[in-house]
């Protein structure tokens, strides 16, 4: 199933989402070798070292997980020798996650990780992190300089990955399209919060997280839509896909490719929800008469 | 898990001092958690944190937890008083296979000698032959000796030093002990290079060797990728704590791991 | 378990949400029969009747449901005569909610509902009418126009219904509260979408709709929570309460009661869910050693 | 519901005219929907609307709709040709119960006796005996009585004006039967006004009656009370479409229901 987002080649439309495989070099290099991943997004690197959030930081909702990680990675620096060091024996496109937190951060990472990236991912949309994520992603100007700078340090293809929190996602989406992104997406996690009744405090040390899985699949495939109709640009959709008619439904919404999270929990090496979504994805377009998936996209629109 | 919603609530019945640096908290829940020896919680104190722990008992809804002061956490766990509460989120992680045939030799070091106690009991309820080796690097670091006493458990000493039982290191230990008796199963717990050691005597002697791992564990649920075991891209969390020795041989097992922030790390111990 | 929000004296903390039991009357009325249910919000009443929108207008996901019922009612002049013939016998309080689209009708509409309601509920979150709910819900000053003109209607206690939709919720809250509102329910609806894979087309005849139920749980504990924080006036919960821990998850949050919609579907009869929970809080509390429900109220807070 | 993601695809085979107003829709599915006789579906065509449906025939994956030309939807539905798809949202509601001892009498008036057909199959095939009534206006306005034939029901026939079978209403048949002859139980599905006067007369002769009903629905999971029986408080939807007509004698039922903005309005037929 070959795909093409911005100019990345994809031997399959289906990608690892940031932050499941936490920072592991050779986690990556290995997924890899899954036949049904088409590319994979790396942990969100910052700037400088982070540790993350003090534990609790996820809580298992059954319908879906709350996490509040804090972005927790090895810096730009060290992650580039991490990453430098499986990237020739990689089989799929590395998208490099980057959570600047202005544009100056943002070019001097672009320009440090290009060579070991074959495309960035722009995360101004993490609904936890200070200073970081969400707390640029909702400031339209903020991302605009951001992704100026990011376009302004490299040629690979660039997306932008929004926040699902902000009223006008259309508006940020736009700007960062405006400022060069090639791609955008769609969503993050949508903010919230879990009490435990017998503890009586917020589970997460953080308070609040950000919700992933089943129930935020009806909100990512309305801002697919809701993008498709309004930018040029390719959408890659995210946001509780654990079964291949989640995928194919954010594909009609408009996605071009799709991203998979927290289905990956769980799994005992956990890859298989890659080939079981593949396969539907496969058996679906042979059962609608359809010759590839390029012609699902945006299918459910009216035009 | 959300039945607890989210955590399975626990009183602190008494805590007992094993050594300087070691605790034992006796622990009792409302419900039985279900847990199968191996298995961990994750035990979290509202405002001080959250940190795996492999039981030292789990006997229904009593629960003992073997906790060693090394930071923020561990020490506030360490020194509770009866009547404070925890919070537990599990059972979670793999737990051992006792249903391999043979007998076993258990094999634990530091906090590790508590955590196998959960395993040994089930065998010897089943009636299967196991030995219990614990070690430590001199007396005053046994940890857990009364309570193995108390539980009937068949069990040998060995400390660095010789104050008490073999003088030598675990592995110098096992060693002997293989070369006199067979045990076709192994299972430890404690520092990584003493599981090395000894799961690589394993495989010279074809045993197999079930090895229980620590790593940075956040999430617990195979979500985040914090506790992963390179090359192989295992979770020990949930492909583990318990992995076969001989399988992750050769991998970052005993050498490296990760910090919270994801870099790679030397291991030490 | 005697509740007092605003100054509405409940005698059960539980609250039938806006629009699960469509405009019966006589539905509300035996509702009010069960001593678990502290009180009745009506479905959204507006200036016009409408018929809502067409089929599809509702989608079950599983784990809460998406709907685009297009807020039909009779029209408030009806609506009012359907109330008045109930009114008097109800044995708890009656909170007519409204959906204005500008101060005036809010004016009109209250003056009328006066004599029938024994407080009103302002809906300015309706995720999915045009003209109305959450379009005039995301401005300020649309806001604290149509709050000012109910306040001046009326003595009675006024809510005003928020919107997760909104990224300064606060601000939207907090500019109700200025006008007038003795308090906050939070939350409607979610907005979201479902397309449904093999029709290749959105299922709900407006596109997109509300999502509510467990999904949004986590959403509603984090506004409860802020807003807790952030104003004086008391909250009301609202958003995925299934159980009785759910129920009390809220209130350690911040919510001085709850309101129950989705959870009262499928049921038989279905009010049993009240019950339920009711039974649940008062375990609860006697298990930890509370004396009222009132010392839940905000308790996850630190301070 | 989910599995389906969210509706079942079937596809029109055949479509078969019975009336001038009535057409009979055969579907086939891939795969068969465990439907009780007497539950029903949501009908959805996109952009053409979804309307709720109690199948006139449900083997396997074969399915049958008799639908009334009323309004868009039925309209588009009844016009459909071979090979055009439909998506079907359910098994919604509950059904008739058909485990209640003794003989069944079924009593369908316009589209009901279509919609009654599953019962009585279920009924032959379990050996209990049952006797189908079918009412119309007069000859033209029967339906399904073709498919009644083939599949073997004992049915007779009642047309207001004479023109076929009993002269006379379905009531006034149905009234003519009992004095002769002992029933336990009646099912019927027609109008409102004929229902009640049935339900009415069972009460009398201590017959149980199940009658079902149609309301405006919306949701069909008891979500949006668009579909509610007053003064009870009854959702036609999942506390229905069934009643036993006993129940429900001295409620709306018959009288009055509401439209789709909910006003209250007067049942004509
Ligand atoms: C499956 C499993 C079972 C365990 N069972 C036990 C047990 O039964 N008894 C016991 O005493 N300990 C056990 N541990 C180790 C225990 O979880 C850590 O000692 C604890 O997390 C340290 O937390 P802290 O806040 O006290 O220290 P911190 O202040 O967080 O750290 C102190 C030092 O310990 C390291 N560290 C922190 N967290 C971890 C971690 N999760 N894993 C490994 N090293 C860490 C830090 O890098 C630092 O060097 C187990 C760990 C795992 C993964
Ligand atoms: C449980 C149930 C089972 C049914 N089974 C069948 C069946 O087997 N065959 C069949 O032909 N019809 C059946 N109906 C009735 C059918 O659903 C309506 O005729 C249909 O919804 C009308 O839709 P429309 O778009 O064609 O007409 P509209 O344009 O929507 O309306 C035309 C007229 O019908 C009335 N109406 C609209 N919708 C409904 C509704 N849902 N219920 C009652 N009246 C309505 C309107 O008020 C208007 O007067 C059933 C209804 C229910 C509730
Ligand atoms: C544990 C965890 C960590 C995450 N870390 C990141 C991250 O570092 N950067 C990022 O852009 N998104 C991160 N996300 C968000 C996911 O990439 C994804 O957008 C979101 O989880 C929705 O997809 P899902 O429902 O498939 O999980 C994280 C999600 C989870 C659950
Ligand atoms: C079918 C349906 C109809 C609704 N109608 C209204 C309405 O008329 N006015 C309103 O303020 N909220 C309406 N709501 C929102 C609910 O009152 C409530 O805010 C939301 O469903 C979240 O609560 P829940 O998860 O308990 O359902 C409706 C919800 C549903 C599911
Ligand atoms: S701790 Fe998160 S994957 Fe293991
Ligand atoms: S149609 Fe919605 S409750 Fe029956």
């Amino acid at each position: 199933m070959k795909m093409e987002v911005a100019s990345l080649v994809l031997r399959s439309p289906l990608i690892v989402a940031s932050g499941v495989l936490g920072s592991s070099g050779s986690l990556i290099k290995n997924v890899s070798e899954n036949p049904s991943v088409g590319a994979v997004v790396t942990k969100t690197v910052t700037y400088k070292p982070r540790n993350g959030y003090e534990n609790p930081t996820v809580v298992d909702l059954g319908y879906g997980f709350l996490n509040a990680m804090g972005l927790p990675n090895p810096g730009y620096l060290d992650y580039k020798v991490e990453l430098a060091s499986i990237k020739r024996d990689l089989e799929v496109p590395l998208i490099v996650s980057i959570g600047p937190s202005n544009g100056e951060e943002a070019g001097k990472m672009v320009e440090a990780l290009n060579s070991v990236a074959d495309g960035f991912e722009v995360n101004v949309s993490c609904p936890h992190a200070k200073n970081l994520g969400l707390e640029v992603g909702s400031d339209v100007q903020t991302v605009r300089k951001i992704v100026k700078a990011v376009r302004e340090s490299t040629g690979k293809p660039v997306l932008v990955k929004i926040s699902p929190n902000v009223t006008d996602f259309v508006d940020v989406a736009r700007s960062a399209v405006d400022a060069g992104a090639d791609a955008i997406t769609a969503i993050n996690t949508v903010r919230g919060m879990a009490i435990d009744v017998n503890a009586m405090k917020p589970v997460l040390s953080n308070l609040y997280g950000g919700l992933s899985g089943k129930a935020i699949h009806p909100v990512a495939v309305r801002i697919v839509y809701e993008l498709y109709e309004k930018l040029e640009v390719p959408i890659v959709g995210c946001g509780g896909v654990y079964d291949w008619k989640d995928a194919v439904e954010l594909m009609l919404a408009g996605a071009t490719a799709v991203q998979i999270g927290s289905a990956i929990a769980y799994r005992k090496m956990s890859l298989n929800v890659f080939n079981e979504i593949e396969k539907g994805i496969i058996e679906y377009l042979t059962t609608k008469g359809f010759s590839s998936i390029r012609e699902l996209v945006g299918l459910a629109h009216n035009s | 898990m959300r039945g607890s919603h989210y955590y399975h609530e626990a009183n602190v019945v008494s805590n007992i001092r094993e050594t300087i640096r070691v605790n034992t908290l006796v622990l009792r829940l409302n419900e039985g958690l279900n847990m199968a020896p191996g298995q961990f919680l994750m035990v979290w104190r509202p405002g001080e944190g959250e940190i795996p722990v492999t039981p030292s008992l789990i006997q229904g809804e009593t629960l003992s937890l073997t906790i060693e002061k090394v930071g923020f956490t561990s020490n506030r766990l360490a020194s509770l008083k009866p009547g404070e509460k925890v919070f537990l989120r599990g059972p979670l992680g793999n737990g051992f296979n006792l249903s391999l045939p043979g007998r076993y030799l258990l094999i634990g070091g530091g906090t590790g000698a508590a955590s196998l106690t959960p395993a040994y009991l089930s065998l010897a309820s089943k009636g299967v032959e196991a030995l219990f080796l614990v070690g430590a690097r001199d007396t005053e670091n046994l940890v857990y000796i009364s309570r193995l006493k108390e539980l009937g458990v068949r069990f040998k000493v060995a400390t660095d030093d010789g104050s008490e039982g073999f003088k030598g290191t675990l592995p110098e230990f096992f060693e002997e002990l293989v070369s006199k008796d067979r045990f076709e199963n192994v299972l430890t717990i404690g520092p990584e290079k003493m599981m090395v050691k000894i799961a690589e005597k394993c495989v010279d002697y074809g045993i197999s060797c079930q090895v229980s791992l620590v790593r940075i564990v956040k999430c617990g649920l195979g979500l985040c990728g914090s506790c992963v075991l390179d090359p192989f891209g295992l979770r020990v969390c949930v492909d583990g704590p318990v992995f076969y020795g001989e399988k992750i041989l050769g991998s970052d097992f005993g050498r490296f791991m990760r910090d919270e922030a994801g870099r790679r790390i030397e291991i030490v111990q």
